[in-house]
């Protein structure tokens, strides 16, 4: 209940992603104000970062774009971009939440964008939206149609704050929107319901002894490869290797790395990688017509709408080579990468001496997963992933009324599950609301 | 003259790759009534509609041509920037310079920006002639109609009416539960499936928002988004449902036998009987085809013995109408039919069954009560083999398409069996195993070391009868052995594919349906629930095979997507509809029978044709087909389209 | 601070030169290895089948004496290092297995022995920074590939002793030593081990592969700690020398060895006459002899 | 190249000794191949590991007992170190050699007699007692 006991029919939404971008969407258009809380400059998540998606290969950025645009300028839903909640009180229909706003050390009121002094920023650093694939400025936005498209200052990369030097982007911006001395902020929002769509993250490549720590600089991750293939990241979308950006003529996609291991990594499976990897050995091919993939895997598990077909076609039209078996040991050679794998189909021990490996590593929870269930007062299972209060026939619910959850903090989905998932949630939120 | 602006996109690498656009944007600036000419690297971000904003305040522009990608990726974006500057949204064009022009010349980069320009220069011809135009706001009615009773249209019909609103709940089977109703327990928890699905059907049975009409189709529908007409035909179950209690006395004393179809042909029913024992609603129904009293008359046992005097032989099929502002289309599965897979016996050998058979068997309240029995002999099996993907991955002799459950539900049937038996020995013949969704893995590996399940990585060529015994032949790929099983019983993990009649359904609500009958959606990926045909929603296994937690969230999620549309008492549609030059129309009526949405009418005073503005989806069949030219398309009428070829051919 | 010490069978003939650079180093170094009484052999491998008590009680009985005289036992080789801890810890885990084979050495063994290698007390005690300071002739200039082999390392989770894909203690010694570590992917491989008796053309086979693997990365010299790796990379160079004609050998040196260089043990201590190749040219080259 | 299952044949006394000394639970492998994929020796064996194990579960003992493979394994534990599912391959490596050294026939895998001349003197105790705990019966 509000000041006065009244029942606050606004909502917020935790991350934003696509689900949290597709619950704010479907909130806001039931009429209900929507307060969209992201942690990164720019809403749109992990998605922003794929270049097409499967089955139908569609580009990542021209289906999001709109839905971004739509979030960024619908009249009912409040973004707080770079933002991350602090504390949460109250029960539903009165939920007082403080929300951090991280400095930007620029003033977005008076930036309009322009991009000036992203242009200008000397300092080059690996990008992490980018997985090291490309460098980065200090000052930077997601991407140049970024919602909002507000840049945002990396203080551990800025020369400014590391050596009290430069201010090349104070000095060039054309409304003296930088402001190094800018503070985090605190706000306090009151909602009636929160929905937790907090999205996921990758294991990092570097946990892997056997496949080089992360040293081997040819061993990349799936979502490097996206940034690789994406035409509006660092190598233009052409495929090139990050030692010496040659183009690979031999790409080793290995499956289940980290994922389907309880004895060492992650028990659960991260259901998309397979189809992902697919998408990648036939996006590959279609830019390196010579070059030979092969895929190490265990069960190919293609189980959406189109997506058996997808492989097959991939198997059949461009020659991708599934080979069944784990790789047990990948190491450097020279300019080669070794990859020691087996094919168990014919019990033959297979090496391949490849240019590049990409590695479809375990879905894992956000590493603040777990204490932002802890502030919202919700369970999380052993790995961090939000606990439903019943798998079956309540997946969205958790047992604190008016707190949802959506997406793949509840556990890995594709985008198409995510979006149901979400849209879902905020159904839960509109019953809510109305029941009230 | 008008002042008129072009927007040019680079759309990244996309268009500006091929397209050399500043010339092109100098180009077009020369034209007269051209007052203004840019362009931008990502035209539909947030910078790029503030372009256009400042061009329209700054140059009092009246007609903007955007040259982008496709209309149907960002018209209304641009629509709404132009909108908040108080200039007419209608008066705003796309010029498709991607996909009709950049991404399909990439190597002719000249012709391209040739083409290019003059995609614009036509556009501008439309803009010029466009006239202001205002949406049509369209009264909604705020009611649900729900097809299908199973566990998707049980959750979207409960979160419907718990949103507030009233739903329409048809059922074709006497009673709601679909397939779930049939299921034992459910992985990966093993919690018994009936009691989750008895406690949700009887809140829909009871709530007051919810109408609920079982043994009943839709017959007919008319109309679009917000104003559905309905028919909705009530069969007759020679019950009076008002009157009966439910007490079962007259299907204990009815002489009629025959083999049920819920009970997958291992359990009977009578001739008066309800689905399945405690069924929610809990009432009977006659099936006429099997009742002796429609066959020959001989036969009134059941109207003696009803203390409540419910039967009515006389009651006759009911037809209703209704309107509705949104349908959900939750039609479910069914699995495809044993008898059609020669490999594996035709159907013919008793032993041999499928999914929701053992299902039935491991039910309480199933044929054996639980008890895993071969249907042949009725002894205990002690070799039971599962095979997977049964006419599914299977692209040139049945379905091609993955199943997405029948791993976990063999996993399922193999623990419990195991459970059961525990001397019994499961073989598991399988491809890929898919056990991806959350807790399913680990449900999986465990069950198979603590239960010692063999998994034999291999499809099964052919089963045969041998002897009293199930002969299998099938391969275990990871030591290339041929493997032969002699089992006890055979269960067929058969693929799923939509409920009959779906096709049928989706003709009379204009949605599209794929080359196997499955629903198709707006988009894979950002639209999963809505249907390509507005105001059509779509949950479950209906749209693509899938468990029962996807079911559950793809069931709220239309939930979702109704209250949103619903939630306005206006529902706005554009206004780019046909429209009658009354001077020249002779109401010779050919428009009124070519019109697909009938939304063309003779206006009987006058005799000429009328057209309703809520009805019309533009698709201009009735323009093609007047004699004298008396229709046009509001903004897009013929003299518009001949300019616009004239810049290209000149 | 003393330790009680190990040897094993093989230090006492084959491997003498091994011995004999450990305890003098560690005179210099400090600290005594006080060999243990009376011991036995460690029985070479530890059983892995479920049921084999039997070869469980000769490294019990080494870890029953043993904590009669102290705390903390040392050993050398890496195969009695990994037969004596993995019982340990077995004895440390089943209770049942533990009186069995104390009834039968009749001995009341409860498993609290800390067991060590020489390696980590050079770590943990003296210290490898402490170390490079009581260097009197650095290898500079040496280019040493550090060979861990499988049984320092591994079961993972029993050994404890170091990263399972990457280990680098080795490399740190041999940098302590003002050596240049050479870093190869074989280094943790097996080099056929007991094949060598079995099928001596794999163990063959295995060695070449990892002699191979550290010529290309660039070594001059092998680094060991087990007489049994000792021989198969080092006495076999001769038999892959048949096979592949353009193979060149290099010295394999047992890391004390290598300390007692650095400390400057006299000729004869250092024992390189046990050596297979004849390392005294590269140390030579390399100003060190 | 064919082979006929049965509940006994899938219980047999084969694979049940072999999970007894051994001490691990075949049923686990999920025939990843990671312990073939990681072996240093395996490029010498007529049969993975992990197809050892498959044929051992199938209770197929002649065609187990009649490969090389675990004759060759070094006990090196590469392949146990890797295992996704936590099986000691080793072990059963080794519970396979017990299985035919315990044998009425007693069988050894080597015969003394037969090595090379100066052999005994060259190689090291280590090799000749793990080598004789390893081969001999």
């Amino acid at each position: 209940m509000g000041d006065n006991g009244v029942f606050v029919k606004r909502a917020m939404v935790i991350g934003g992603g696509i689900a949290g971008i597709s619950a704010s969407i479907d909130l806001g258009n039931g009429g209900y104000e929507v307060v969209l809380v992201e942690k990164l400059p720019s809403i749109g998540g992990r998605m922003l970062q794929l270049s097409e998606t499967f089955p139908t290969l569609d580009c990542a950025q021209c289906t999001l774009t709109p839905k971004t645009v739509e979030t960024g300028q619908h009249p009912h839903i409040k973004l707080l971009t770079y933002s991350e909640v602090e504390q949460v009180e109250g029960k539903a229909g009165d939920f007082r939440v403080k929300i951090r706003r991280k400095a930007a050390y620029v003033d977005w009121e008076k930036c309009n964008g322009c991009g000036l002094c992203q242009q200008k920023c000397p300092s080059k650093n690996p990008s992490e939206f980018d997985r090291g694939m490309g460098l980065g400025k200090a000052i930077y936005t997601l991407s140049p149609q970024a919602v909002p498209n507000k840049p945002v200052i990396n203080p551990s990369n800025c020369r400014y704050f590391k050596e009290k030097k430069c201010r090349v982007c104070e000095k060039i911006c054309p409304v003296g929107a930088i402001d190094y001395e800018q503070k985090d902020r605190f706000v306090e929002e009151r909602v009636g319901a929160i929905i937790t769509a907090v999205g996921f993250d990758l294991i990092p490549r570097e946990s892997f002894g056997e496949y080089g720590y992360g040293e081997v600089p040819d061993v990349i991750d799936g979502l490097a490869f996206e940034r690789l293939n994406s035409a509006s990241g660092p190598t233009t979308g052409e495929i090139r290797r990050p030692s010496d950006s040659k183009i690979p003529k031999e790409v080793v996609f290995i499956q289940c790395t980290g994922s389907r291991d309880p004895e060492r990594y992650m028990p659960y499976c991260s259901r998309v990688c397979c189809m992902y990897t697919a998408k990648h050995a036939r996006l590959y091919k279609h830019k390196v017509h010579d070059g030979q993939t092969y895929i190490f895997y265990m069960d190919i598990r293609s189980t959406g709408k189109g997506y058996e077909e997808f492989i097959q076609q991939g198997m059949e039209e461009e020659g991708i080579l599934y080979l069944r078996g784990r790789v047990s040991r990948i190491f450097r050679d020279g300019e080669k990468v070794i990859v020691w794998g087996v094919d168990t189909l014919t019990g033959k021990k297979v090496e391949i001496s490849a240019d590049m490996v990409v590695l479809a590593t375990a879905i894992v929870p956000q590493k603040d997963a777990k204490d932002l269930a802890k502030k919202l007062g919700i369970k999380t299972d052993e790995y961090g992933f939000l606990t439903e209060v019943q798998r079956k026939l309540r997946p969205v619910e958790t047992d604190i009324e008016g707190i949802y959850i959506a997406g793949c903090a509840q556990g890995p989905k594709d985008i198409a599950d995510a979006v149901a998932h979400a849209n879902a949630a905020a159904s839960k939120v509109q019953v809510l609301f109305a029941k009230n | 003259m008008k002042r008129l602006g072009v927007f040019i996109c680079h759309c990244g690498a996309n268009i500006a790759g091929t397209v050399d656009v500043k010339s092109v944007a100098e180009k077009i600036g020369k034209t007269e009534d051209v007052a203004h000419s840019a362009d931008y690297i990502y035209m539909c971000s947030e910078p790029g509609q503030q372009i256009i904003r400042e061009a329209i305040r700054g140059k009092g522009l009246d007609g903007v041509v955007v040259a982008c990608c496709s209309p149907s990726m960002h018209e209304n974006t641009f629509r709404k920037a132009v909108k908040s500057q108080g200039m007419n949204p209608y008066l705003c064009e796309i010029a498709n310079i991607r996909e009709q022009c950049s991404w399909v010349h990439q190597k002719e980069k000249e012709e391209a920006t040739r083409k290019a320009e003059e995609i614009i220069q036509a556009t501008l011809e439309k803009v010029r002639r466009n006239d202001s135009l205002e949406a049509i706001a369209v009264a909604i009615n705020r009611r649900v109609l729900v097809v299908g009773g199973g566990i998707a249209g049980i959750t979207a019909s409960l979160d419907l009416a718990e949103g507030g609103y009233e739903v329409i709940l048809l059922e074709r089977e006497p009673a709601l539960g679909g397939h779930m109703a049939q299921l034992s327990r459910t992985f990966p928890d093993l919690d018994p499936a009936f009691s989750g699905l008895f406690l949700k059907a009887s809140e829909v049975e009871r709530h007051p928002k919810i109408h609920l009409h079982c043994y009943s189709e839709l017959e007919d529908v008319k109309g679009y988004v917000g104003n559905f007409e309905l028919v909705i035909r009530k069969k007759a179950t020679s019950v009076d449902r008002g009157r009966c209690t439910g007490c079962g006395i007259c299907i204990e004393n009815c002489p009629v036998e025959y083999v049920s179809q819920f009970e997958r042909g291992m359990g009977i029913r009578k001739a008066i009987d309800t689905l399945y024992p405690s069924s929610v609603p809990n009432k009977p129904v006659i099936y006429r085809e099997h009742c002796r009293y429609f066959i020959d008359g001989s036969c009134h046992r059941c109207e003696e013995v009803c203390p409540e005097k419910a039967i009515d032989f006389k009651q006759e099929d009911e037809r209703i109408s209704e309107k509705v502002g949104a349908v959900v289309v939750a039609t479910g599965y069914e699995l495809y039919p044993k008898e059609q897979l020669g490999e594996y016996g035709y159907g013919e050998i008793p032993d041999v069954i499928d999914g929701l058979g053992f299902e039935r068997m491991l039910s309480p309240n199933g044929p054996t009560k639980g008890k895993i029995i071969r249907p042949s002999d009725g002894k205990v099996p002690k070799e039971m083999v599962f095979i997977q993907c049964v006419a599914s991955r299977d692209p040139d002799r049945y379905m091609p398409y993955c199943s997405r459950i029948c791993c976990m539900v063999t996993a399922k049937h193999a623990k419990i069996y195991k459970e059961q038996v525990p001397d019994g020995q499961p073989y598991i013949f399988y491809m890929d195993i898919r056990s991806d969704c959350k807790g399913y893995e680990e449900f999986l590996q465990k069950t198979i070391e603590e239960k010692r399940l063999l998994y034999l990585r291999g499809r099964v060529s052919r089963v045969f009868q041998d002897d009293g015994r199930v002969r299998v032949l099938g391969v275990d790929t990871l030591t290339g052995k041929m493997v032969e099983v002699a089992a006890d019983m055979v269960v067929l993990a058969t693929a799923i594919v939509p409920s009959n009649g779906v096709k049928d359904l989706a003709a009379k609500l204009r949605a599209t349906v794929d080359r196997h009958g499955f629903l198709t959606e707006a988009h894979i990926k950002l639209y999963p629930v809505e249907s390509s045909t507005k105001g059509i929603y779509l949950a479950g296994c209906g749209q693509s095979p899938k468990d029962i937690s996807d079911t559950v969230s793809q069931a709220s999620a239309t939930a979702s997507k109704i209250q949103a549309l619903l939630s306005t008492d206006k529902l706005l549609q554009d206004p780019l509809i046909a429209f009658v030059d009354e001077e020249i129309c002779s109401g010779c009526g050919i428009c009124v029978e070519i019109c697909p949405y009938e939304a063309r009418e003779m206006d009987p005073h006058r005799g000429i044709s009328m057209v309703h503005s809520a009805l019309c989806q533009g698709c201009g069949a009735c323009i093609a087909s007047c004699p004298n030219n008396a229709c046009e398309l509001r903004n897009g009428s013929a003299s518009q389209v001949l300019r616009m070829v004239d810049t290209f051919v000149s | 601070m003393d330790y009680l010490y190990f040897p094993g069978c093989t230090l006492y003939t084959k491997a003498k030169n091994f011995d004999q650079t450990a305890r003098n180093c560690s005179l210099l170094l400090g600290f005594e290895l006080k060999e243990l009484k009376n011991w036995t052999c460690c029985g070479a491998t530890f059983p892995l089948a479920t049921d084999n008590i039997m070869a469980l009680l000769p490294p019990s009985r080494i870890l029953a004496t043993a904590r009669e005289e102290g705390t903390a036992l040392t050993t050398l080789c890496a195969i009695c290092f990994n037969v004596i801890k993995r019982t340990n810890r077995l004895i440390q885990g089943d209770v049942e297995k533990r009186d069995k084979i104390n009834n039968f050495i009749e001995k009341n063994y409860q498993g609290d022995l800390q067991v060590l290698h020489y390696l980590e007390i050079l770590k943990k005690d003296i210290g490898f920074p402490q170390l490079k300071e009581k260097v009197k002739k650095p290898l500079a200039g040496l280019k040493a590939a550090a060979y861990y082999g499988c049984m320092l390392l591994r079961p993972f989770e029993e050994m404890e002793f170091d990263d399972k894909e990457k280990p680098a203690l080795f490399e740190e010694f041999l940098e302590a030593l003002g050596a240049k570590a050479i870093e190869f992917p074989y280094k943790i491989e097996c080099c056929g081990s007991f094949q060598s008796v079995g099928s001596p053309d794999v163990a063959t086979e295995c060695a070449y592969k990892i002699l191979g693997s550290a010529i290309k990365n660039g070594a001059e010299a092998m680094v060991s700690t087990c007489p049994m790796c000792t021989f198969n990379i080092d006495h076999k160079q001769s038999d892959i020398k048949q096979k592949y004609l353009d193979f060149n050998p290099i010295p394999v040196f047992y890391f004390t060895q290598l300390l007692g260089v650095a400390m400057g043990l006299d000729y004869q201590t250092l024992g390189f006459d046990q050596n297979a190749v004849d390392p005294i040219p590269l140390l030579k080259e390399k100003g060190l002899l | 190249m064919k082979i006929e299952l049965t509940r006994q044949k899938v219980h047999n006394e084969f694979a049940k000794k072999v999970e007894l000394i051994s001490g691990q639970n075949l049923f686990a492998c999920y025939q990843c191949g990671n312990c073939t994929a990681g072996c240093p020796v395996a490029f010498a064996m007529e049969i993975g590991p992990h197809e050892v194990i498959r044929y051992t579960l199938l209770g197929l003992e002649e065609e187990t007992l009649g490969v090389n493979t675990y004759w060759l394994c070094a006990s090196c534990l590469q392949c146990t170190s890797r295992c996704p599912k936590g099986i000691d391959i080793a072990r059963v490596m080794d519970a396979l050699r017990m299985v035919v050294l315990r044998k009425k026939e007693r069988k050894d895998h080597i015969q003394i007699p037969e090595f090379p001349e100066g052999f005994l003197e060259k190689v090291p105790q280590i090799a000749f007692v793990s080598g004789f705990r390893k081969f001999l019966s």
